[in-house]
């Protein structure tokens, strides 16, 4: 369950994932992108880790919108305010309806396609949001669940966003995106937050 | 990877500091951001207000000034800066007749800029924002991100940062873009990749005789690699490129910016514009407008970019033409 | 070699169509020569002229115009130009009060231009000839060629030639001279060699992880090798090299130039800039004038100069922010 | 004996040689040097060669002069004026006293003297001219005599030109400058125009 604690811990092992796999995000986005998503994303939760510790908060919402600002300010690009427009949708639903977390994400990921106009299937850190959603929806999210929507991006052609401009040869990579999201919910789960 | 630079994580900040130092009496750094300021705004004007990932300079920076933007937004070597600069940029350019924001057609800068223009207007300045996307090596498409915007922005700088002084209102500048824009175009050729501080390896790499057509200003990648031609045979190819994107005449009248993409020097930009000065000039191409040199560069990529606009209003060239007090123009 | 280029035996004339195609407004070619000529010479005035081997563009001839010279010649790729031509552009640039030539401090520019100063003489074409020579990188002895002319030149450039267009006579010219340059010291350092295009090879080789503190700008040996190192080390070594040709003093007063060598973007040339600034803000040496840019190269060659001139008279000043139009200042 | 004919064969003689050694003199300045001297002198003597075919001379003056004027033009970089002013000082010394090689040849080599202020042992092309003119004078200059002074350049530390840039390291490399010099009366004696 989503508590003001539970949601800080979740953030946290959220940033530790990111940093340790900083350089991997990165080589995958050196393979269809411009090779810096780890260091974007690295950036980001490390602001959001700080502006996390330096207060303390009465609310979900409060916790969610302290992050989201924090990542909207320091990661840039493409994923900054992917991610900030998800932790502010995210945090607007704990506002009303703070205990049940499919709704939470759904609002997330709605966010994230209302910003960047992608699909599922157009090979963007939506491809993991989506099916994340609909599992938490049947309560069965899992890890597997999480690796195989990550997995599912390679032989997707990209449609949005920098991979984009490879066209065919966007097939056959993972998508940063979708990696660094997969970490998000990985450390949910991890977290013992579900 | 060979370069005079202190940390890497700190070239954009040190960057920005050399840069304000070299052009006090022009700009000024807003405290506590990476956002550089004309210091002589035009009270009543539309204020240009621009931006982006690092590492094309002197794109913005050098183009802010009277005459041109109002203010730049600095974000991590091709990174595209965060909202909350971009607001500070709009609130500090804003002088009562609103801002307009130049977009490079990029995912990260689109949402960026438009989440910035979401908070400015909570906060009730009038803003507005045109997006450049002059790259015809992709091909364009509504599905996907479309055409980059690339080495063409600077010339959309210039005549709508004219414009703006001349007193033109928000909805002009706005009517006018839609015009200047579909005329620009820019196709480019690589000779060797940049290398981005923080990973310290060049973004791609190509033979030593080798050379690409079509890659982008971030080392996005081309439409063609084959072995190194002449200058002359690449200026056919580039200008092949346009005319199938321009479908021009004889006649015809356009502006032409041959840019340096950062580690090619001025003789061999020289040669380039020698050898497209004469496919034109063959094909009855007049040519009121002409600029040479390293304007949007990609950190120290080798190789150039051919820009053309069509001339399509008088008015245009004029502002082409109008004085402009910044670094680089 | 990877270059945008036609024959390597072309690069000097192909580059000089260029150039004019890019300036025609401005500049001439003068024809059958590879003379650059201001196409708004100042009648009674005196005419600068200078010239040198090609390589270093813009440098000369992207400062011919209004203000700075009258008149440039390009000899071959690091080779100086013949007295012939030097003469052709003595005898087009005269407007009747004399011809002033400024030669870099190389035995060759040396020899030719005494010559067709000579040759001018006999024509009855008064003329008279200032050699700069600021690079400190170099002992300076009688014995041997001397310090060389380096980046330092194009202040001269400007000051001389704005003084020019006051209305100074020519010996008043020279006499200024002897006062300025002795006042413009410059130091160098290079990352990797320009490649000559009729060589087709670098002029000399680094290590991926070396510089060179002292090259020339034909890529001549410098005083010392080491790994490269940051760039505010970079900017200590160059600035003590300084601080001991200049001995200068708390409250001293100088004139700054931050000089890209051709391959090393302006990001590079910011950072490094920004580093010299504090280093002498922190020796209360004050700056009221700088620049920053690439303007005199040596081909590709990657790596930057630091030019310092004292500003012993406020003139000196006053003609450095005098209007110019040129290509290139 | 210098004649017309006898002076342009002997030119022309010196033109194939700096065109066949070219590459030789550009390697000899490349490493004391700017790696040009093959490249500039190539393109003179073949800018010289063509005047002297396109004209006809009616005195050695003539054929010096136009020579000279050639070469200066289009050699450039410091070997051009000094090649121009040699000839230059030979046309005038062959207009008055033609027939005597010695005091022609003395007259170039003051010629480059006065243009570049170089003395002997400053490894310049003078260390060539000089023992020549001597040699001349003694009517004994051979092919071993100017072997001999262009090799001994080699141990010379150089005081003028681009080389001086390098202090002792010009130390062990033969004088491009005078190899070409070398070069000009080598043929000299192969013209049999002694
Ligand atoms: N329009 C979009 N909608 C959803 N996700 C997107 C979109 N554009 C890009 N992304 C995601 O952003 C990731 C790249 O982020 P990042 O590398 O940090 O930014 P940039 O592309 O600006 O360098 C992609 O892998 C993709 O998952
Ligand atoms: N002051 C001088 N006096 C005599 N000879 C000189 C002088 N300076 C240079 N030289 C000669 O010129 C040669 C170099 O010529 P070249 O390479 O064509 O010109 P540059 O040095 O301008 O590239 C040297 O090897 C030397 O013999
Ligand atoms: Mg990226
Ligand atoms: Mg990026
Ligand atoms: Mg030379
Ligand atoms: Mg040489």
């Amino acid at each position: 369950m989503l508590t003001v604690e539970s949601t800080i811990k979740w953030l946290n092992l959220f940033s530790e994932k990111v940093e340790k796999n900083k350089d991997y995000l990165s080589e995958l986005d050196q393979a269809i992108g411009d090779g810096d998503h780890g260091a974007n994303m690295a950036r980001g939760v490390a602001a959001m880790n700080e502006a996390l510790s330096n207060k303390s908060f009465d609310s979900i919402q409060d916790v969610l919108k302290t992050a989201a600002m924090a990542l909207l300010s320091k990661i840039g690009g493409a994923s900054g305010p992917l991610y900030g427009s998800a932790l502010i949708a995210m945090a607007k639903q704990a506002g009303e309806d703070r205990s049940d977390l499919a709704s939470i994400i759904q609002a997330g990921s709605d966010g994230i396609q209302k910003r960047g106009k992608a699909e599922p299937g157009d090979k963007t850190m939506v491809d993991v949001w989506v099916p994340v959603v609909n599992a938490l929806k049947n309560n069965k999210l899992s890890a597997d669940i999480i690796k195989k929507a990550v997995q599912d991006t390679e032989p997707l052609k990209a449609k949005k966003g920098r991979a984009s401009y490879l066209g065919d040869r966007s097939i056959g990579h993972i998508d940063p995106g979708s990696m660094s999201s997969g970490y998000l919910f990985e450390t949910l789960i991890e977290g013992d937050t579900l | 990877m060979k370069k005079i630079i202190n940390k890497p994580e700190d070239v954009v900040d040190q960057m920005i500091d050399g840069l304000i130092f070299g052009s006090e009496d022009l700009i000024e750094r807003i405290p506590g951001t990476n956002v550089i300021l004309n210091k002589q705004l035009s009270k009543g004007k539309v204020a240009l207000v621009s931006g982006g990932g690092s590492g094309h300079e002197p794109t913005h920076a050098g183009f802010v000034g009277p005459g041109m933007l109002a203010a730049a937004v600095c974000g991590q070597v091709f990174t595209s800066p965060a909202p909350d600069q971009i607001l500070e940029a709009i609130k500090q350019a804003d002088q009562g007749a609103g801002v307009l924001l130049v977009i490079k057609n990029y995912s990260g800068d689109i949402m960026n800029f438009e989440m910035a223009e979401e908070l400015a207007a909570m906060d009730e300045i009038e803003v507005d924002h045109i997006v450049v996307d002059d790259d015809i090596a992709v091909e364009d498409s509504t599905y996907t991100a479309g055409r980059r915007g690339v080495a063409g922005t600077i010339l959309v700088h210039k005549i709508i940062g004219a414009a703006a002084e001349s007193g033109l209102s928000l909805k002009e500048l706005k009517a006018l873009a839609d015009q200047v824009i579909p005329s620009i175009k820019t196709i480019g050729v690589a000779l060797s990749a940049g290398t981005v501080p923080e990973s310290g390896k060049p973004g791609f790499e190509l033979e030593d005789n080798e050379m690409e057509y079509g890659v982008g200003i971030h080392g996005e990648p081309g439409y063609r690699r084959e072995p190194i031609k002449p200058s002359r045979e690449i200026a056919e190819e580039l200008t092949d490129q346009l005319r199938k994107a321009f479908q021009w005449k004889a006649g015809d009248c356009y502006g032409i910016l041959v840019n340096g993409l950062g580690a090619t020097p001025l003789m061999e930009q020289y040669i380039f514009a020698n050898d497209v000065a004469q496919l034109l000039k063959s094909e009855q191409i007049e040519l009121p407008f002409r600029k040479i040199g390293s304007y949007m560069t990609s950190l120290d990529m080798a190789g150039l970019s051919l820009t053309l606009i069509q001339l399509k209003d008088d008015h245009w060239l004029d502002w082409l033409n109008a004085p402009a007090r910044t670094t680089a123009w």
